[in-house]
């Protein structure tokens, strides 16, 4: 048993550091420090700079453009990244769609959507959770009707992060009505410039455009455009959201924040003391980071299991249910520390690039607006609920 | 023992409550609350109409009813989700001129209060003093007969509509010593008093309010210089049972629309309800509600008790409304789900009041704290 | 709305107050304050006294011997009992069996069982659980079977609470096997002398013997000892049931232990402070106490509800589980107040008259055992799930 | 970056498993803890045959393997409900000789140890310390070449059985003073040095330790005069670590018994297991167990960092093991129904040895203190 990296690793650290301190353009870092909301142009200035260092994918094979990093590179990648606030990669192409494609894509699916997926030419989005279908996803009622060698796509999809942003959208859709619910189901790629779909945006209630509705009307798709097999699309939606939850725990993410909240508490008066002197605020920080230290021993377990080849199982449920608990509490106890200053809430605040000054103390920027935001964590992507009980099925066998 | 209400005060919440369900329709409140002001001058002029704004005022000035009249006004503010400035105006401004004012002032300002033409503000905290109430930075220098201000109040809700903002300001003594704080009425067009305003996020409207050499007259003074402490914690403790009772609103109103959300929204074949997680998780929010109620009653009923019973009377309940608020906000929104995460949905605005509630006059550790201090 | 008690109420408190002051002897006293087991002669010595005043049944009828005291007149003397600490009235016979009897009992069997049952001279104990029917009490087993005027009882009760000081139980067994659960239950009054009967203890975690298992083997039980009709005992079941909750709260006694709690934090040093004075070990202090009054007026708020006739329903599930909450968050802080010394454990400091001095301060008697025998309070009596069930489905009909 | 074991290491975890499995089962474990001694000499003396009194002491002295291999033994001890002192002896006794004794100590004391000839006991606590270590009001005084000691410590765990007791005493300085602090080994039979034995609620054994007058030569200072209390520290941090061991293996074996339990009791006709309620429940008592094992590596993996990172690695595993422990203690007790309430099933003796074991070494506020002082 041994904690410590290897000296390749270590030397990769120093490497990614240097190359974060070169390249990450200082307003982006400003940005991501203050909480800002970015703008799509900023996702997109970060990607082409790390495309460009051919970074872009750590996780991805080589064949595919990808640096086929070990579980513990990614993990130093991640830390580093957020260690210098640099701005998070969107899971949407990257994470979920990406790897879907070059494993069960056709040759000139792969070579199409692949290279235009890691430049950042195509900016994707995510078609699965339907109105009436949130925790049970397979009940989806999007219907893809056969017309030779389209589909004709009806029905509307809910919760679209970012497709305002979108090129293309990744769509499950039921291509099937008779049978188990799970065998009807189909896998498609869509370009978000076809006649007949609309957005409409859906404000949060931090008050943000994060999320959309997309409905499809008549929309033909060709059929061409499908992944893999009719009504086999269960298996591959399955397949990404298995990778969804790979860095679910997000624990280089939750360092930084609790690395913030600690400065700010220091920074803080509370009638004289510093708020982190207080024995009751410091212990529940206190709290938090020994449940944060827990959360990122059992993610270093998860990941020297896969390093030698296990496949993360209900053990990811575990990092998300844990990772988003902490984030909350995390951003919970920010807007705590700041008292009366986390009240005041101007649009502007969560407009890219105003000039607008936040009321009261520079740290209390954005801290709301996040807060507000990361509650949906423990809804979003399984909720909470839905991952205990994966974990009772899958892993205690109740 | 009893906690029944009277008939005058039956027909007081009958009136309030029609009030709310008739003409503060959610969207009506999100239109009001987006809007330049941050609510409707036509429903304060209402309020007065119907003899809320005199709840809880003397009777000599046009006042009628105590603590339980207030509560109820302030429970139906909570289920509407009001956003007009009711609090600061008419329970923390008025509550502070009835309680140390001249006759002068009394019988300038609540007659004026009480028909609609008057709004009040309190600015207690600033910047640094986190929920420290004798925490005061601000001063006030005599200069002639009257007094000269500088400093900075924080986060004054309903500042913007104010006509006159009460403000606590130090005469003497060290920035945080008990005694030295004095109370003037500022008006809100006072040379040297600038404002910086703003929408908070729970949809109501509040203030920075800088003073630079605010010169005011004697007659601004309200109560005895030096001796105000005592007078704002005493108001301060109404503010609190005040925001209870709105708070138990919010909790109310949550409980309801989620339970009826957990029998008709259907997962997996079956309304979500039948989950027993769920259902426990509901169980949870309908006993934070209990408590919270209880412990509203308790507040509200003891606010005229001796000086230290009141003030574990408003700790506790703080405390505990603090905690419900919070729990019963944040389960609703799960509960809920993606739709929970909405700003159309109303659930999420009762969340974000019911988290404001709970920093407001200080958040539950600093009311643990204090009532720790009284109980030991 | 008014929180005062009236002047007679008022007048009743000092009443009581005074025969506590005079009558409660200061060895019952003594043990009740060091948590130490009670013998049954010293249940039985101060039911003997509260008799001899007429204040044995604050809440029957005066016509079975009762004071038919108001709500608020029960909470006043619970309070000023446990503020004297009184010893606990137990109550099988009076709150459980008693009420059954004058409700539904033949003019013989009230004539026969309610003077002893008040006198002390039949101590009574409940024949209840089952090992098969826990949370499901419906699905008992144990079966009485007709033969001439006698029903025949075989099967077994367990966690039956002081059955081994007991002359009578009250239980339920099953009288006909066809047919929904509920409906074949009767309700029978058994002398714990009648051959057949074997009460074996079942020693608990604190190593104290409160409860037994009771073995019916061909028991004969003469007919007459049955309340109410055959087949008809779930009901008379459920009234008891109904009347074991009301009180349940046990704001009184919480309180008593909340002073204890606090007195003793007051005397114990902390490396220099006083453990009082630790800002967390206060917080916690201070969140129970809090907890504890909200109880007290969801108490006081239910108790004029009944005063004005509304019998409590769903609420009383929600006064069982918020009191059990209390008093285990008491006495997990008692055993947290004592540090070290709340580890030592000698059989003796249960023993009812032994010599023993405890190890450590003197505040440390019984704290432990106190402890873990109430572990169970959350198990009994229908456990927190099943309360949370009942007001799922009673109070928001889920 | 590796969590797995070596060959060797491997062996002896089955080794210690086997013994545990084959020879300590829960009626064995209850005879021999209400026995006198409240162990066994003969497993002691299988302890020594099999090399585990051996484990982490200084090779030289007969000793091997290090913090994984002692994390490997007291998770078997965790799972068996072992009542043989092992802690005391190997652990905090022979781990304070080795870290501070002369060789002439170290060679009269940790091959005795090893080869099961000689018990050990520390006493640390004292009745007014709670669990600052530095806290210190036994006195030990120098007299000719030897010291006189005078105090009392507390809740000494180990002690009636201990050939030797080793106990922190002020050679200088005030009460609560970090520097002078030494330690002093102490013969059990020693004239002045009067023992209370009394069993535990976790079913082991402890005693108060008193010395009046109690004479002992020079040779029984244990490391530098004055500079103990780093030592006790390191020793104390290799303490925690093992009980944080110990605490897995306890939880591990409820959360399997409950599991199962959840699976095999029927109520309503279903297995319990089918409510999910208690399905969540057990999912969280799984994480939390996760979360102790992991938190068990990290400071097991740490214990010979530099002390600023080996007292955080501590008091950050302590924290999470006093909770996860308790947690799952209190929840296997709750989802056993009465059984988990009876002497007579195991589930209640590991809740009761989670609950001490929150409290050894100082608990969950004491540690979250520690490490929130430490990472500030």
């Amino acid at each position: 048993m041994d904690l410590a990296f290897s000296p390749d690793e270590q030397a990769f650290r120093s490497e990614v550091r240097a190359f974060l301190e070169a390249e990450l353009p200082d307003d982006l870092r400003h940005k991501v420090r203050q909480r800002q909301e970015l703008a799509r142009e900023d996702y997109l200035c970060w990607q082409r700079i790390l495309h460009a260092r051919g970074w872009i994918a750590g996780s991805w094979p080589k064949e595919h453009g990808g640096c086929d990093w070990t579980p513990a590179q990614r993990h130093i990648f991640d830390e580093e990244c957020h260690a210098a606030d640099a701005p998070p990669l969107l899971p949407f192409g990257l994470q979920m769609v990406g790897p879907v494609i070059y494993t069960f894509g056709r040759p000139d699916q792969k070579e199409f959507f692949l290279p235009r997926l890691l430049s950042g030419e195509h900016w994707w989005c995510q078609g699965y959770s339907e109105p009436g279908s949130g925790s049970d996803l397979a009940s989806l009622q999007t219907a893809a009707v056969r017309d030779g060698d389209d589909y004709i796509i009806n029905g509307q999809k809910i919760w679209t992060s970012l497709a305002h942003h979108a090129d293309w959208i990744f769509c499950l859709v039921r291509t099937q009505k008779e049978g188990k619910q799970q065998e009807g189901i189909s896998f498609l790629l869509i370009d978000m410039k076809t006649p007949g779909i609309t957005v409409r945006p859906l404000i949060l209630m931090d008050q943000g455009h994060h999320v959309n509705e997309v409905f499809f009307e008549n929309v033909r798709v060709p059929v061409a455009n499908r992944i893999g097999e009719e009504n086999k699309g269960w298996t591959y939606a399955k397949f990404l959201l298995g990778n969804e939850r790979a860095g679910i725990a997000e624990v280089a993410w939750n360092k930084k924040l609790l690395q913030r909240l600690k400065e700010m508490a220091a920074d803080t008066p509370a009638s004289g003391d510093r708020l982190l002197d207080d024995a009751v605020f410091s212990r529940k920080v206190a709290e938090t980071e020994v449940k944060l230290t827990a959360l990122e021993y059992c993610n270093l377990r998860i990941l020297a299991a896969m390093q030698e080849g296990s496949p993360p199982g209900g053990e990811a449920s575990m990092l998300k249910l844990l990772g988003s608990e902490v984030t909350q509490a995390i951003t919970e106890l920010t807007v705590e520390a700041l008292g009366y200053y986390a009240a005041p809430y101007e649009l502007a605040d969560r407009t890219p690039g105003s000039n607008w000054s936040p009321v009261g103390p520079d740290a209390a920027e954005g801290v709301m607006g996040q807060h507000l935001f990361m509650r949906a964590i423990t809804i979003a992507g399984g909720s909470s609920e839905v991952q205990k009980n994966i974990i009772a099925k899958m892993v205690l066998g109740l | 023992m009893d906690f029944n209400l009277s008939e005058e005060q039956q027909l007081l919440k009958d009136s309030v409550d029609r009030f709310v369900l008739d003409d503060y329709d959610f969207e009506k409140r999100r239109k009001t609350s987006n809007s330049d002001d941050g609510f409707s001058r036509d429903n304060w002029k209402t309020f007065a109409e119907l003899g809320w704004l005199a709840v809880g005022l003397p009777e000599e000035y046009g006042g009628f009813g105590g603590p339980v009249e207030t509560m109820i006004v302030m429970e139906a503010i909570g289920r509407g989700l009001v956003t007009e400035p009711y609090l600061p105006t008419v329970i923390l401004g008025a509550g502070l001129v009835a309680e140390a004012g001249t006759d002068a002032q009394k019988e300038s300002i609540l007659g004026a209060v009480a028909e609609g033409s008057c709004m009040l503000a309190f600015g207690y905290a600033e910047p640094t003093s986190r929920f420290n109430l004798a925490d005061v930075s601000t001063t006030a220098e005599k200069k002639g007969d009257g007094y000269v201000l500088n400093g900075h109040k924080s986060v004054v809700y309903g500042a913007a509509a104010a006509d006159k903002i009460i403000v606590s300001a130090r005469t003497s003594g060290g920035v945080r010593d008990n005694d030295g704080i004095s109370l003037f009425i500022v008006d809100n067009n006072t040379k040297g008093l600038t404002r910086r305003d703003y929408p908070t996020a729970d949809g109501l409207r509040a203030s920075e309010v800088e003073m630079e050499n605010v010169e005011v007259g004697a007659d601004a003074l309200l109560g005895t210089e030096g001796a105000a402490l005592p007078v704002i914690e005493k108001v301060v403790d109404q503010g609190i049972a005040a925001l209870c009772a709105e708070a138990v609103g919010c909790m109310e109103m949550l409980k309801d629309e989620t339970n009826e959300y957990l029998k008709t929204r259907k997962q997996f074949g079956v309304p979500i309800g039948k989950f027993q997680v769920l259902q426990h998780r509901m169980v949870d929010c309908f006993i934070e509600l209990e408590q919270s109620r209880s412990m509203t009653y308790m507040v509200t009923l003891k606010l005229d008790e001796d000086t230290e019973s009141r003030r574990k009377a408003a700790s506790s309940a703080k405390a505990q409304i603090g905690k419900g608020g919070v729990f019963i906000g944040a389960q609703s929104v799960q509960m809920h789900g993606g739709m929970g995460m909405t700003d159309e949905l109303k659930i999420s605005h009762y969340y974000k009041r019911l988290m404001q509630i709970d920093t407001m006059f200080g958040n539950r550790d600093w009311h643990l704290k204090q009532f720790a201090a009284l109980t030991q």
